[in-house]
């Protein structure tokens, strides 16, 4: 086929801007449809050539200008990367013209001009291949942006400006010595041919090759040498803001793409030295930075020092280099164009008065994409980039790097979610809303939907994502559609959806897998049961609640990692919109999203390790990981305490699941949690099970667990707040879990399983009674409670069970914990864990008791007398995990056989002999169902004996109680209730203070310090901005060439 | 034996137990009166005190919770009697076994809370403030006797590698020498210790404290609820000393040296609680942090390596 | 004072770099293969007897066309950046032009006009070509100014010129491709005879083009400037 | 020759800069930049200078006959060209620049534009 030659792109776009000069300030209407059918027809041109390279109907074509052969002439080359690049370029240029309508209307068709002209001069600079062209052009493109600025009115653009202009000068000042020079020792001025035959032998040649991809470096306003670059992102129009991220940093990036050749392959570490510098730069000082176009130049500067990152590492990541960097580039190319844009229209300086965004709900959709795609999570490219990255990087011992990088986007998320958090939750009351102009919004929604495609389609190109199933995001997106459907419809889709697909995946589980999708599936259609006690719309729980139990499906189906870390950053996401719905849960939201995404990263890096000794990406090979096993494993497990809220990791959780709704308490508490423990068995089964060589980390795994039954437990007793109190004691439970998989014996995980399926159990019964009860009474404190059981007797009931099969005393499920727990101990030799674990059971009993005396019983409060009993949709799924909790307490051997023939396949040691319901350990016996019986038994013999004895007993009044002589009037005086255990604080006080919360405040503050000095660097001053131009030559003229 | 004969033999040491108790209180009660130079009550008072409350007429309820109250109690005692072998015959399933084949040490420890449950459901229910202190405090001081007691025992369960209780009395017939007290000196000095917190006397009453002024779930329970809940205590005051006695003293081979051996245990914490005065209860829980968890720690020590 | 010494400091450090490449800069002489070429095949090639020529408007003409672009883009850049709002009312008194400045000029603009047209056409043969010949004609518009202050340039026409001029430019240069070896190739008319006017193909006509629109461009930006000038005063 | 040439290249270059760096008033500035860009233009001439020499005009003088050998580099001197009008343009804009930045201040002290910073 033949296509319109690119040169076509710079005779029509000059030939057109020439005649628009001829229009006149008149036409500007006219004139901009022009300027818009001109870009539609540079796209058309670049879209073609992608097309035809990308399906191979043409080869990568060159384009001689004046008839003469390079390098005699100026040659353009159009290959696949070039053609994709002109095409991003091209797009946003349609789309920005289309959002900057207004602004280009009203200053003229000379601003037209400029802007066809800019984009013009990016795809030269793009597609050319000669030096000296290139500077032409990239100062073509400087000049017109240096325009562009000014369409913003006002000093600060002005400024902005001319200290762009300053900077840009000099800087093309050194790429002009450096060009000049290197056609002085090379005698040529073309790309190619340079890198042909001049192999740098000259130090001259070298360092004028330095002085030419310095500068370009410094194009890339690379940190610290970019005061500058903040200041035109901050003063500019936001559309131009979008140009300058999105095209003009794209080919700038591209231009050192091409010639960093020209040193040989002697300056890519340099590069991404910088780059590493420049990511984690700036995304540190951005942690200061309020205003939010500036916070987005920040973020664009860190994500070109990414790409420079990869561009350095090249030969390393051989032939996915261009995978991963189109990867990071699309997504970010995208992302930032969409936030820009929106600034634009959302049209507020300070990130904290984003709030009023909420007032257009879609619009949280739009930033929420965004900046999802920016911190790289799944389905976005820069995901997949992102994996690909690190797992070459550990693969080629970069673990240095790794860290770096990771740091980086840590800081990066900091940034990002707290301004969405302020975004979702903050305060907006008096902020007036914003307008939105058709023409502004469909370019966002435009790159929105982009990057949704854009994921789609690069997923499969990853070495393994081919294998990622889509389904249950596609049940997703389908209920996110019908999100304006009433809650009855949509729970009822998402129940039989639920229901349906576990159905068709349980058979192809394994034993263990299966217990745990069991437990996110039932225990998911359970929670979602009480949601029907919801009225109207409820608008976008179900998406995230079902991209929450999607992620969780994932990583059980989990065949390679990849797929495992997929579902694991789905889960996140879906797992923090569900918790940040709260009222006040916007700072728990985002420390939960910082310790996932850390943890994340832990994970990452750990499977990159067990990746790089196996060049495998299948599950199997956790099992017998390589290369620095150690390191590996121990990343892993940490990653997934985060997740389980081991001590030291577990600040988010109190408040998180605290704050969430009260159908929502339960999902995050009695069933995500399990995800961490899931991994953790993982872990474990893959340190090599019964004989590990790894014993020390189980060791230490052990204590950690211990420490942190007895620090959740003793935490949980001083809490006023019913939720936070059971959010403290799930930190408890999860810590016996913990030590019960660390002690890889056959009696501490068939312990550990059966707390696993029991706190599942019972967890869920609590947190649903008590979040009913709290939408009844509408207060989380328990000491205004009171009396409950008068009005709500079932609730009472369910809440009795439950804490008795908390607590461990027989004849209820909880005890098989117990008893297995001391088997193990004795067994494994781990008696103080094992004496620590079970003080924090007797611990558990207070708070246990407070549940129950504290909200049920006691004096009934007067503004509670006539409060309903809990919802009947709360009840249902409340019952059923009751009954299950009494079958397992009634045959405890139902349960626990099959658990035990599981754990044989590991840990064939040890086992439990089962004669007929007797359990037999090496240590003792239990026989549970007996015991049920026996105890139950005698319970009812001695109860219809009192019954008989007192049936003419007659009821009396509240508060006809013996009050020494006194009738007390008021409940509140008469119900103890707040503070009840300060005899035991005043004993343990040192134990309760927060140390590890300090510790992490700690941390963000010398973090926050650390940025808030380091950034007055950019004094504002532009010749001061000049000279860091120049030091920052010399400085990495000295660690390059070294003096 | 057959199962009839086994309920027989259980309901009988059941009635030996109770009746033994109520004996016991009435001692313990009498030596405390003279001690403070009164006349005392006749031994034969809780027999009165059990016939008064079953049969007095009026009687009040403050809803369901408070029959479960007494109940819980009453189940306690009782569930802890049948799960502890009483007597040692030399075989497991002897007359005096009780249901012990169903569960072990743990069991044990576990149901002990059953009692203590019930007692704070039905104060609850009750209503009275002061109850609602005395259970806190209860717990408090309970969790703190828990982590000594908890070592100890974990330490014998070490020394006889099982957690069957007969198994444990097993290894110390056949002399005094045998015995854990001697065997195992720091598990015994510790058990010996927390003791006196598990049986709830002076310095350890504070639980007490808020019905000792009379009122609170002593006065909000009458009639045949209390009659059952003094019943229960005195089922369960001899069901700790035989615990201790089987862990620490070798056990019972016959009733008469199990009334002996319980009687002098017994005497050991109300003989403490003539000695000292009442603790606060952070002094209590500082105080089972301080000695008795060292001596747990040691008992443990020595067997771990 | 420390200031300074800092800013001596990172020259120092500047020229430290430079002094690298003025060791190896040894001296040259031959030429490079690249301009050999130029030397050898130009005169047939293109067909201008002024080699500078011929690279700039031809071997290179796509940078020449990237730097009429430049001048172009300022031009509208400063057009619309200065745009002039409202003229205030009040304008300060000027001393009036000297007699000499005011004859010169009428005598001169003519005069410099011609010698700038006169560069451009023959930029080809001689010494330079369109951006000298543009930058001539401008220097009568300065004349002009310096004359008559008030003097307005009419943007109309200036504008027209420039445009034209310049989408002959691009015309041309199209044509390269489709009659020619490609884009700007000179080759769309015959190169005629080594060393008259009317040879070396298109060159003598872009450089006219190019001449115009500097000139045009110049005057454009120097009377933009200066209008602002005017109401500082 | 040619050293001389090269010095006063690099020369000018770093004076432009130290004014650049110096000079509070935004038209010094400017000034230096031309002076920076000057010395630019000085350095790619000399670039292209070769020993002995003449213009690289084929008129009678050079004729047309081994040309390669008379005359000096004349790529340099294109690009020179190029390089120059660049530098007007950029300066003509810094001083529409200077013409706002003065108007809207009416200073042209360049620290009195710091209102963004950090």
């Amino acid at each position: 086929m033949n296509l319109i030659s690119p040169i076509y792109i710079v005779a029509v776009s000059l030939g057109i801007a020439f005649f628009m000069g001829l229009l006149g300030n008149k036409a500007q209407r006219s004139s901009f449809l022009i300027l818009i059918a001109a870009l539609l027809f540079n796209t058309v041109v670049s879209v073609q050539w992608v097309y035809a390279l990308a399906t191979g109907l043409t080869d990568p074509t060159q384009i001689f200008t004046a008839g003469f052969k390079p390098p005699f002439s100026i040659n353009l080359l159009m290959g696949l990367n070039e053609s994709v690049i002109t095409a991003l370029i091209n797009i946003v240029g349609v789309l920005g013209a289309f959002y900057m309508m207004k602004a280009l209307k009203k200053n003229g068709t000379g601003s037209q001009v400029v802007f066809l002209v800019l984009f013009m001069s990016l795809n030269v600079v793009v597609l050319s291949r000669d030096l000296f062209n290139i500077f032409v052009f990239l100062e073509v493109g400087s000049i017109a942006l240096a325009g562009l600025i000014i369409l913003q009115k006002g000093t600060k653009a002005v400024s902005a400006g001319f200290k762009y202009m300053l900077a840009t000068g000099i800087i093309s000042g050194i790429l002009l010595i450096g060009i000049i020079f290197i056609y002085r020792f090379t005698g040529s001025l073309n790309i190619d041919s340079i890198i042909t035959n001049n192999p740098m032998l000259k130090q001259g040649a070298f360092v004028s090759a330095f002085l030419i991809i310095i500068a370009i470096v410094l194009e890339l306003k690379s940190f610290p040498a970019n005061g500058w670059g903040l200041d035109v992102y901050e003063a500019s129009h936001p559309g131009i803001g979008a140009i300058l991220s999105a095209a003009s940093a794209t080919a700038t990036y591209f231009v050192l793409y091409k010639i960093v050749e020209i040193a040989g392959s002697q300056l890519n570490y340099y590069i991404s030295l910088i780059g590493v510098v420049s990511f984690v730069g700036s995304n540190l000082l951005a942690l200061k930075q309020e205003n939010s176009k500036r916070l987005l130049g920040y973020s664009s500067i860190g994500q070109i020092g990414l790409l420079m990152i990869i561009l350095g590492f090249k030969d390393i990541l051989g032939e996915n280099t261009t995978y991963v960097a189109f990867g990071i580039l699309v997504s970010h190319y995208l992302a930032k164009a969409g936030l820009f844009w929106l600034s634009g229209i959302v049209k507020q300086k300070n990130i904290k008065d984003w709030a009023v965004t909420r007032k257009k709900p879609y619009f949280l959709f739009l930033m929420g994409t965004f900046i999802f795609a920016l911190i790289g999570f799944p389905p976005f490219p820069s995901f997949f980039a992102k994996w690909t990255l690190v797992m070459d990087l550990v693969n080629s011992g970069n673990i240095s790097w790794v860290v770096a990088i990771l740091f980086g986007s840590m800081m990066e998320a900091v940034y990002m979610i707290r301004w969405f958090g302020y975004a979702i939750k903050g305060e907006n009351e008096n902020i007036e809303s914003f307008k939105i102009d058709s023409y502004k919004i469909i370019p966002v929604g435009i790159v929105a939907i982009a990057l949704y495609v854009a994921g789609y389609f690069v997923a499969p190109h990853s070495e393994v994502g081919t294998a990622i199933n889509f389904i249950p995001l596609y049940f997703v997106a389908a209920i996110f559609i019908l999100d304006f459907l009433p809650v009855f419809i949509k729970n009822t889709i998402a129940i039989i959806g639920m229901a349906l697909y576990f159905y068709f995946v349980y058979p192809n589980l394994d034993t263990l897998r299966l217990i745990f999708e069991a437990i996110f599936m039932v225990g998911g259609i359970l929670t979602l049961i009480a949601g029907y006690a919801y009225k109207g719309k409820r608008a976008g729980f179900y998406p995230v609640a079902l991209l929450m139990y999607a992620g969780l499906t994932a990583i059980i189906e989990a065949q390679t990692t990849l797929q495992f870390f997929f579902g694991w950053e789905v889960m996140t996401a879906g797992s923090y919109f569900l918790i940040i719905r709260g009222k006040r849960s916007m700072p728990h939201g985002l420390s939960y999203m910082l310790f996932s995404i850390g943890g994340a990263y832990a994970l990452l890096t750990g499977l990159g390790m067990a990746h790089a000794g196996q060049e495998s990406f299948s599950m199997e090979i956790l099992n017998g990981i390589s290369y620095l096993p150690y390191w590996a494993y121990g990343l892993l497990i940490v990653g997934f305490l985060s997740k389980t809220a081991a001590l030291g990791l577990h600040i988010w959780l109190p408040g998180a699941h605290g704050e969430a709704e009260s159908d929502v308490s339960p999902m995050v508490s009695a069933i995500l949690l399990k995800a961490g423990v899931f991994g953790i068995v993982l872990t474990l089964i893959g340190m090599g099970a019964a004989n590990t060589q790894y014993s020390e980390l189980a060791y230490a795994l052990g204590w950690l667990g211990a420490i942190t039954a007895l620090a959740g437990n003793l935490m949980a007793v001083f809490q006023e707040d019913a939720k936070r109190l059971l959010a403290y004691s799930s930190i408890g439970q999860l810590g016996y879990i913990v030590l019960g998989m660390a002690m890889m014996t056959h009696l501490g995980w068939l312990g550990g399983f059966s707390y696993v399926i029991n706190h599942f159990l019972y967890k869920a019964v609590l947190f649903l009674t008590i979040g009913a009860v709290v939408l009844r009474v509408g207060t989380h404190n328990m000491y205004q409670m009171g009396g409950l059981i008068k009005r709500m007797p079932l609730a009472f009931i369910a809440v009795m069970i439950g804490i008795i099969a908390l607590s461990g005393v027989p004849p209820l499920s909880g005890f098989a914990g117990k008893w297995l727990f001391y088997n193990a101990i004795l067994d494994k030799g781990w008696y103080f864990q094992g004496a620590i674990m079970f003080f924090s059971g007797g611990i558990a009993f207070m708070y246990l008791w407070r549940l129950i005396h504290t909200v049920f019983l006691g004096q009934l409060k007067d503004n509670h007398r006539n409060v309903k009993e809990i919802s009947i949709w709360f009840l249902i799924p409340i019952y059923t995990l009751l009954a299950g909790i009494m079958v397992y307490s009634m045959k405890p051997q139902w349960v626990l056989q099959p658990l035990g023939n599981m754990i044989a396949k590991w840990f064939p040691e040890g086992q439990l002999q089962w004669v007929g319901e007797t359990a037999i350990s090496q240590y003792g016996h239990w026989a549970g169902s007996l015991v049920a019986i026996t105890i139950i038994g005698s319970f009812l013999i001695v109860l219809i004996i009192l019954m008989l004895s007192t049936r003419k007993a007659h009821k009396v009044k509240q508060f006809d109680i013996t009050y020494s002589g006194e009738r007390p009037e008021r409940p509140e005086t008469t119900h103890i209730a707040y503070n009840v255990f300060e005899g035991l604080y005043k004993a343990m006080w040192p134990a309760t203070i927060p140390l590890v919360e300090a510790w992490w405040n700690k941390v963000t503050e010398i973090l926050h310090n650390i940025a808030d000095v380091t950034r007055r660097i950019y004094s504002g001053n532009g010749q001061v901005y000049v000279a860091h131009i120049v030091l920052f030559i010399i400085v990495s003229y000295l660690v390059i060439i070294g003096g | 034996m057959t199962i009839y004969a086994k309920l027989g033999y259980t309901l009988l040491g059941l009635l030996i137990v109770l009746n033994w108790g109520f004996l016991m209180g009435a001692t313990f009660r009498k030596i405390g009166a003279r001690v403070a130079g009164r006349y005392g009550i006749p031994f034969y008072q809780p027999w009165l005190n059990l016939l008064k409350n079953i049969s007095t007429r009026t009687t009040i309820t403050h809803g369901v919770m408070y029959y479960i109250g007494p109940v819980f109690r009453l189940t306690g005692g009782i569930g802890l009697f049948l799960f502890m072998p009483m007597v040692f015959t030399g075989t497991v399933d002897g007359p005096w076994t009780n249901f012990s084949f169903e569960g072990d040490l743990i069991l044990i420890l576990y149901f002990q809370v059953f009692g203590m449950l019930g007692m704070a459901l039905g104060a609850g229910q009750g209503g009275h403030p002061y109850s609602a202190m005395g259970i806190a405090r209860g717990l408090a001081q309970h969790a703190a006797v828990e982590l000594p007691l908890t070592l100890a025992f974990i330490s014998i369960a070490i020394q006889f590698d099982t957690f069957s209780v007969y198994k444990i009395v097993a290894a110390q017939q056949g002399g005094i020498e045998n015995w854990v007290l001697f065997t195992n000196p720091f598990a015994a000095a510790t058990i010996i210790l927390a003791m006196l917190g598990a049986m709830g006397h002076s310095p350890f009453n504070l639980v007490k404290a808020p019905n000792e002024i009379l009122i609170g779930p002593a006065t909000e329970f009458e009639g045949t609820y209390l009659g059952f809940m003094q019943s229960a205590g005195s089922i369960l005051h001899v069901m700790e000393a035989v615990l201790f006695m089987n862990l620490v003293f070798g056990g019972a081979s016959n009733w008469i040296e199990l009334i002996v051996k319980t009687f002098l245990i017994y005497f050991w914490s109300v003989f403490v609680g003539m000695v000292f005065p009442r603790f606060k209860i952070e002094q209590s829980v500082t105080w089972f942090f301080k000695v008795p968890l060292l001596l747990g720690f040691l008992a443990i020590i020595i067997y771990s390596f | 004072m420390i200031k300074n010494f800092f800013i001596i400091a990172i020259l120092a450090g500047l020229a430290a770099i430079f002094v690298t490449l003025f060791w190896d800069f040894g001296d040259s002489e031959t030429l490079t293969p690249l301009a050999t070429h130029y030397a050898t095949n130009g005169a047939t090639e293109v067909g201008a007897p002024n080699l500078v020529t011929s690279i700039v408007v031809t071997y290179r003409g796509f940078d020449t066309l990237g730097e009429v672009t430049i001048l172009f883009l300022v031009a509208s850049i400063v057009s619309f950046f200065l745009k002039r709002e409202k003229v205030q009312k009040e304008i300060a008194p000027k001393r009036e032009t000297s007699e000499i400045i005011l004859t010169a000029a009428k005598l001169l603009v003519p005069i410099v006009m011609l010698l700038g047209v006169y560069v451009f056409i023959n930029g080809h043969l001689t010494p330079g070509g369109g951006f000298q010949g543009g930058a001539i004609i401008a220097t009568a518009f300065v004349l002009l100014l310096m004359a008559n202050p008030d003097f307005e340039i009419n943007h109309k026409i200036i504008a027209t010129v420039e445009s034209v001029s310049g989408i002959a430019f691009v015309l041309i240069g199209v044509l390269g491709i489709l009659l020619a070896g490609g884009f700007l190739d000179n080759k769309v008319l015959p190169l005629g005879t080594f060393g008259k006017i009317f040879s070396a193909g298109a060159i003598p006509l872009i450089y006219s083009f190019v001449g115009l629109k500097v000139g045009s461009e110049l005057s454009n930006i120097l009377s933009n400037l200066q209008g602002v000038q005017k109401e500082e005063m | 020759m040619e050293i001389i040439a090269l010095i006063t290249g690099f020369a000018l270059i770093l004076i432009g800069l130290y004014g650049i760096l110096s000079k509070k008033n935004i038209i010094k500035i400017i000034v230096g930049f031309s002076l920076f860009d000057t010395g630019l233009h000085v350095l790619i001439v000399t670039v292209g200078y070769i020993k002995g020499g003449t213009a690289p005009i084929l008129d009678s003088v050079v004729g047309t006959t081994n040309v390669a050998s008379k005359i000096v580099d004349p790529v340099p001197q294109a690009l020179v060209l190029t390089a120059i009008v660049i530098g007007l343009g950029v300066t003509a804009l810094m001083l529409a620049y200077a013409l706002k930045m003065y108007q809207a201040k009416k200073s042209l002290d360049i620290s009195d534009f710091k209102d963004m910073k950090w």
